[in-house]
């Protein structure tokens, strides 16, 4: 039987990065950095997402096949992000509600 | 394998063990689940068909006397919500497939069997709420729920028809769920992955589509419902809502959709193609990533649903040529199951002549769903018969044939007993000429201008719509034979063979009916897969 | 069928092997994962899109909500997360009385993140903030100025409507999707007081742990979730008003 | 190609882009045709072929041929790709307006088209235009999704409520064409039919001018009710929408709540108006109000027209039995 088991060291130090990664994402919201905010904010989520998925969810240690099943997850919400924003962003014919 | 099996008619299998309406509906016999969603679903598609009926009656005068226009509406939705969602979609992988899947890759159940009952359960408990919404008085969306109509301004049952399909889409959810775990944990030994039958990689592409895109309409469809109820503002246009956004999330389920009611029909007709050859399918391997591809690259597509919805056109052109990509391997699999068939030794038993009738119509509907993404064509023919045309060729044409392919082919396997063979050849005869009566003169009418969803329409389209009615009548007719003489084989038959077609691949390693946990011993895999050869008559041990 | 498994504690008829089994139910819980990110998916692209299209309405809206209630159950969430992660490592011990003390830990934890989470959406209820009939959202002085500031006058009816619409719309896609995480977390909460019993009775050991680790993921999902929602319905534009 | 267009089988083509879009039909169906076919002999010539004549009999093991695999790829895709590209083609040009393009406007609500021309001028469900003058359609819908769907054109575009929709065309032939919804929007979506009226330029300068003179009031008013879609809902028989407009001249009406009033000139001039003043028994308060969109003298030859077919249904001697009818639906 092949499971690993993390010593609680490490899920402390998880726990330690995630409530720091809160906290910078909370002081940095009331910055403006233009076009970034969003990209911080984001990239923000992405890392604690990705903490929480490797270490919590153990997929640091799980098989290939695991990882596959949790990447093709987010690779199809990007697929279905992607491609509806594809169509907002390149629409000519531009957004108006007429008086009717 | 045990000696005694072969003789044939075992008295002990899996329809003997218990013959209480509680063994039937306890049961976590993945057999049975089949046998019961067998039950289910031709109820559903029965009561889909009388709708259609009703929609060919009413077309065969333009007027639109026979009914009202709320009633037609009615008629074409519950039509099209109980063909797709309560038919079509679960018809070859929860019937066919959940009882081949652990026979064909030697395992004793499907990885689990409990959650197998309760997706039955989710099942029925979602058409439930599908027949409270017909006798309570029906819906008029369409099945495609578009918005703000379904939201704002439909004064028909919405709300239990959504919850319907929500519910019903946890059920195929978990199905697939079920299907990939099974495929991937439970093979028999030596059992590696290019030794699947097509009909197992099939229902692995179908599968990743159920868990990945079912999702997305199940929170859409809540939305709408909720839009309705709590007056969320979500699709609504005097919030600032989009009603394309809806189309967009919509059919990034309901195209990949398509492909849950094909992918397993194309499973079928390998089979039945590789078994009436005595031979191995050509290509194996370029088709087992077809069904990969097809199922992946059709994500990428939906947008072809909406060429005139205002969707920009850069988006339009991107999926007008994903579009495209798609049907690639398509076209492969219909070469290969062709050169299958040549050098063959290709007999003509019923199964086969469906597989053959599925061969030319999905490739008539396939190739008009490649017109309809053409921008330059769609923009003329969107949301008229052309497109009612296309899409009844794939998936009547297509994927019923196949559902009926497999039926026959796996008939003894599932009941044990053989049916009338003129009677089953004679159906398909009727079926494949009733449905072309029906169907190609909606090309026409398409073409012509004549809009779907129509109850009533101008004079000149009528020649051609009494064509199309007359030959619904036909095609009723064809598919009542297959259920009076499958039923009378069930209890009337007589015992056939354990393995009448002199196929290979384990599921005929076992006795017909096979016992409850399947084979009495896991078989070990060391042969190839369709080995069709006359010197190796047994190639698992 | 090998009959020495025959009488194994826990182990399915239908497997060989513990493994084969385990195996089974993490690739069948990650499945389920995948699912739910599509079915959080629709909402996500929904409410992407529509910040997109109204970005300075949705910003102004957003801050209506309270930092604190979202930091503060980000925080809950985290730390359940955590003692959830040590339940799993105490049942792959097989320890069996430290798997229902964090079990009850991370319940209690559940417990608060929903409490919290009530506190908001009763303020919401009081600020006339849920969408329907009631709606109506008050603009504060600095709001009208952050408004004004990137152009749109709300003294001008047509734009107080369309200020006013959009902000239904964002508080129907907050509810929407607070709600679906909300249910989530009482369905995970429900879950837990369904295998305490079991816990304590012993019932996950060495072998057979599936369930608890199944319904790990689970909550760490839905802590995920709530990672993506805090910055998104929260924190972004709070910049906004003080510019 | 010139040969299908003579088909009774073929919609009449009667703008500037119908052509292109049948070009690229024929050779979709041209394709279509040729690899439904080639499949089909091939199967069926197999079938025969290599019939199985032993029960014994086992087909000859092959291997698999990546050369064939990809031909039976490649060829396939450059076709599609083909078909896409000139598809693509075909849209834009559709699509694109020419810049000296006229602007009309087109308001979708259920269940009728409500048109303005540039110089003002309203319609209702038929729209007026001349002929090899290129017209963009700026649309919106007032309630939910409609499309603006001429087939003798070959133009289709979805009309959303909340923001307006375009589309374009140049008729080239004068006559009559249909004028479709083909987005599905309610129970009468089926009956959102309009007629574009395609005219020499001069004729249509005549009409713009002023509908020919010397029409009797009843005969205006006959125009009236189907340019204003009246018709659309009170067809007369019993499958309509509204009620059968019989008896209206000075005869009694029953309405929902109980109450029985006398139809006279002031009660039409009301139900055309302000219709749910007084509801019929047995209708939904559906018909929507007139008031702007009819002049005093247009009602008044509304009226006159409403008393004639009174009489001429009352003349025909099946008033009574359609009127049954109607009830036994309402009841059932
Ligand atoms: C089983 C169901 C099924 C299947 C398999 C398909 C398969 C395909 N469909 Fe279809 N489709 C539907 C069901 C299906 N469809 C439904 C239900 C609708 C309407 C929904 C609604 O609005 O209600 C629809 C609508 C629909 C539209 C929208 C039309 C419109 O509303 O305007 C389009 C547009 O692109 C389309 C395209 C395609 C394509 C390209 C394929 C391809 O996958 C086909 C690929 C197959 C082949 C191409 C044939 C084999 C190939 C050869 C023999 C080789 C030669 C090939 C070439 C030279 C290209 N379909
Ligand atoms: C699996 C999917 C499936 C299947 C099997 C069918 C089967 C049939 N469909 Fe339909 N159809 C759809 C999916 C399907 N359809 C969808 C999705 C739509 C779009 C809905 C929408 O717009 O929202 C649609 C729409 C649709 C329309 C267009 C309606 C409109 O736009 O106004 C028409 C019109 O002819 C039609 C006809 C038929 C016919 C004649 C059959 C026949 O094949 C049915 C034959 C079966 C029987 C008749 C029942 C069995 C026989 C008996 C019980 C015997 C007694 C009956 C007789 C003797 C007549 N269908
Ligand atoms: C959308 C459908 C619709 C349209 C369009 C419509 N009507 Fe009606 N009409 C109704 C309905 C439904 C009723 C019955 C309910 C009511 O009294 O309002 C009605 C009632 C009437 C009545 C009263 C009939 C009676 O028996 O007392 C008159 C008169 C009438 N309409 C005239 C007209 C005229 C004239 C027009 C066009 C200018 C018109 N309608 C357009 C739906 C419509
Ligand atoms: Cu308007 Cu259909
Ligand atoms: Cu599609």
């Amino acid at each position: 039987m092949s499971v690993h088991v993390s010593p609680t060291s490490t899920y402390v130090k998880v726990f330690l990065t995630l409530i720091l990664l809160t906290a910078t994402t909370v002081w940095v919201a009331f910055y403006d950095f233009g076009i970034l905010n969003n990209v911080i904010a984001l990239g923000i989520a992405f890392a604690k997402a990705t903490v929480v998925v490797l270490f919590f969810m153990h997929v640091k240690w799980s098989s290939p096949l695991i990882k596959l099943i949790a990447g093709a997850g987010v690779v199809w919400l990007v697929i279905l992000i992607l491609f509806t924003l594809g169509d907002y962003l390149t629409r000519t014919i531009h957004y108006t509600a007429p008086p009717i | 394998m045990s000696e005694a099996t072969s003789t044939g008619y075992p008295e002990e299998n899996y329809l003997t063990q218990g013959s209480t309406l509680k063994s039937w509906l306890l049961t976590t016999d993945h057999k049975r689940i089949g046998v019961l969603y067998l039950l289910t679903i031709s109820v559903f598609f029965l009561l889909g068909g009388l709708f259609a009926a009703g929609i060919r009656l009413e077309l065969a005068t333009p007027q639109g006397d026979l009914v009202q226009p709320e009633t037609y509406n009615r008629m074409f939705t519950m039509h099209g919500i109980l063909m797709i969602f309560f038919f079509l979609i679960p018809s070859i992988p929860a019937t066919l497939g959940n009882f081949l899947i652990p026979l064909q890759i030697g395992a004793k159940d499907v990885a689990f069997p409990r959650l197998n009952l309760a997706s039955w359960y989710i099942f029925v408990i979602g058409g439930c709420f599908t027949l409270w919404a017909l006798v309570s008085g029906g819906v008029d969306t369409g099945w495609t729920f578009y918005t703000p109509f379904s939201t704002l301004f439909s004064n028909s049952h919405v709300l239990p028809a959504a919850l319907g399909v929500f519910i019903t889409g946890f059920s195929s959810i978990l199905t697939g769920l079920n299907f990939i775990v099974t495929i991937h944990r439970m093979r028999a030994p030596g059992l590696t992955w290019f030794k699947l039958p097509l009909f197992i990689w099939s229902h692995y592409a179908t599968s990743l589509i159920q868990v990945l895109g079912t999702p997305v309409v199940a929170i859409t469809i809540v939305l709408v419902a909720f839009e309705r109820v709590f007056h969320l503002g979500i699709f609504d246009p005097s919030v600032g809502g989009d009603p394309v956004l809806f189309q967009h999330l919509f059919w990034f389920y309901s195209h990949p959709a398509v492909y849950i009611m094909i992918l397993p029909g194309m499973g079928v007709i390998s089979e039945v193609v590789a078994t009436f050859s005595r031979k191995r399918i050509f290509g194996y391997k370029f088709m087992a990533f077809a069904v990969l591809a097809i199922a992946v690259l059709g994500f990428f597509v939906w947008g072809h649903h909406m060429f005139v919805s205002t969707q920009s056109v850069y988006a339009g052109t991107v999926f007008s040529v994903l579009t495209m990509l798609v049907a690639i391997p398509s076209a492969v699999k219909v070469f290969n199951w062709t050169a299958t068939m040549y050098n063959g030794a290709v007999s003509w038993d019923t199964p086969m002549l469906y597989a053959i009738g599925f061969i030319g119509l999905f490739t008539i509907g396939g190739l008009t769903g490649v017109m309809l993404g053409t921008m330059g064509i769609d923009i003329h023919v969107h949301d008229t018969y052309f497109v009612v045309a296309h899409f009844h060729y794939v998936m009547v044409g297509g994927a019923i044939m196949a559902f009926l392919a497999g039926i026959h082919y796996w008939w003894p396997k599932i009941a044990g007993k053989t049916y009338p063979v003129f009677w089953s050849k004679l159906a398909a005869l009727i079926v494949f000429i009733g449905f072309n009566l029906t169907f190609f003169p909606q090309f026409l009418l398409g073409y012509m201008g004549m809009p779907r969803r129509y109850h009533a329409y101008p004079e000149e389209f009528q020649v051609l719509n009494v064509l199309s009615s007359a030959g619904a009548t036909v095609l009723g007719v064809g598919y009542l034979l297959p259920v009076i003489y499958l039923t009378y084989s069930f209890f009337f038959g007589a015992r056939c063979a354990q393995n009448p077609w002199g196929a290979v691949g384990l599921e005929w390693e076992t006795t017909s009916p096979p016992p409850t946990l399947n084979f009495d011993e896991i078989p070990t895999v060391t042969g190839e897969v369709y080995d069709y050869s006359p010197k190796k008559e047994a190639q698992v041990v | 069928m090998s009959s020495s498994h025959a009488h194994a504690p826990g182990l399915a008829h239908h497997f060989d092997s513990y493994e084969q089994q385990r195996q089974s139910a993490s690739l069948g819980m990650w499945l389920f994962v995948a699912q739910e990110i599509m079915f959080f998916g629709g909402l996500f692209t929904a409410y992407l899109i529509y910040r997109l299209m109204n970005p300075v309405v949705f910003a102004v809206a957003s801050s209506e909500l309270e930092i604190k209630w979202g930091a503060l159950n980000t925080g809950v969430l985290i730390l359940s997360s955590l003692t959830m992660a040590l339940a799993v490592r105490m049942a792959q011990l097989g320890k069996r009385k430290a798997i229902v003390g964090f079990l009850c830990l991370t319940l209690l934890l559940g417990l608060t993140f929903v409490g919290v989470k009530a506190i908001e959406y009763t303020n919401k209820w009081h600020h006339h903030l849920v969408p329907g009939e009631h709606f109506s959202f008050h603009l504060s002085p600095t709001e009208i100025g952050a408004l004004q500031s990137h152009g749109i006058d709300v003294s001008d009816p047509a734009q107080a409507y369309y200020v006013q619409s959009r902000a239904e719309m964002f508080f129907s896609l907050y509810f929407a999707m607070t709600g679906l995480h909300a249910l989530h977390m009482l369905i995970g909460i429900g879950l837990i007081l369904y295998i305490l019993r079991p816990a304590w009775k012993g019932r996950f050991n060495l072998d057979n742990h599936n369930f608890v680790e199944g319904f790990g993921l689970y909550w760490h999902f839905v802590d995920i979730v709530w990672i993506f929602l805090f910055p998104l319905l929260y924190l972004l534009g709070r910049h906004l008003p003080h510019a | 190609m010139e040969l299908f267009k003579h088909l009774p089988l073929f919609p009449e083509s009667a703008s500037t882009v119908a052509g292109k879009v049948d070009a690229i039909y024929f050779f979709g169906i041209f394709l279509s045709a040729f690899f439904s076919l080639l499949i089909a002999v091939l199967v069926v010539a197999f079938a025969v072929k290599f019939r199985r004549r032993h029960p014994d009999a086992y087909g000859v093991p092959e291997k698999t041929s990546t050369p064939l695999e990809l031909t039976w790829s490649i060829i396939p895709l450059l076709i599609s790709l083909f078909l896409f590209g000139w598809g693509v083609k075909v849209f834009i040009e559709v699509n694109q307006a020419p810049s000296n393009a006229i602007e009309y406007t087109a308001v979708g609500k259920q269940w009728m088209w409500k048109f303005k021309h540039p110089e003002g001028n309203r319609e209702i469900n038929d729209l007026h235009v001349p002929m090899g003058t290129p017209i963009r359609m700026k649309m919106t819908s007032e309630d939910v999704i409609h499309s603006f769907f001429i087939p003798a054109f070959r133009i289709k575009r979805d009309v959303l409520p909340g923001r307006y929709s375009e589309v374009w065309f140049e008729a080239t032939k004068p006559g009559v064409y249909h004028l479709f919804c083909a987005e599905f929007c309610g129970a009468e979506h089926s009956r959102m039919i309009g007629s574009v009226h395609v005219m020499e330029p001069a004729a249509y300068e005549a009409w713009l001018q002023g509908k020919e003179p010397g029409q009797t009031a009843v005969a205006s008013g006959e125009e009236l009710f189907k340019s204003l879609a009246c018709i659309t809902c009170h067809r007369g028989d019993a499958g309509s929408r509204g009620p059968i407009l019989a008896n209206l001249d000075g005869g009694e009406v029953e309405l929902a709540n109980g109450q029985v009033v006398k139809s006279d000139d002031a009660y039409l001039r009301e139900s055309i108006l302000n219709p749910r003043a007084k509801i019929v028994k047995g209708y939904e308060p559906l018909m929507p109000s007139y008031q702007g969109q009819v002049t005093e003298e247009q009602i008044l030859s509304l009226i006159r027209y409403l008393k004639e077919i009174n009489q001429k249904v009352a003349d025909a001697g099946d008033a009574t039995p359609a009127a049954e009818t109607q009830t036994a639906a309402n009841e059932g």
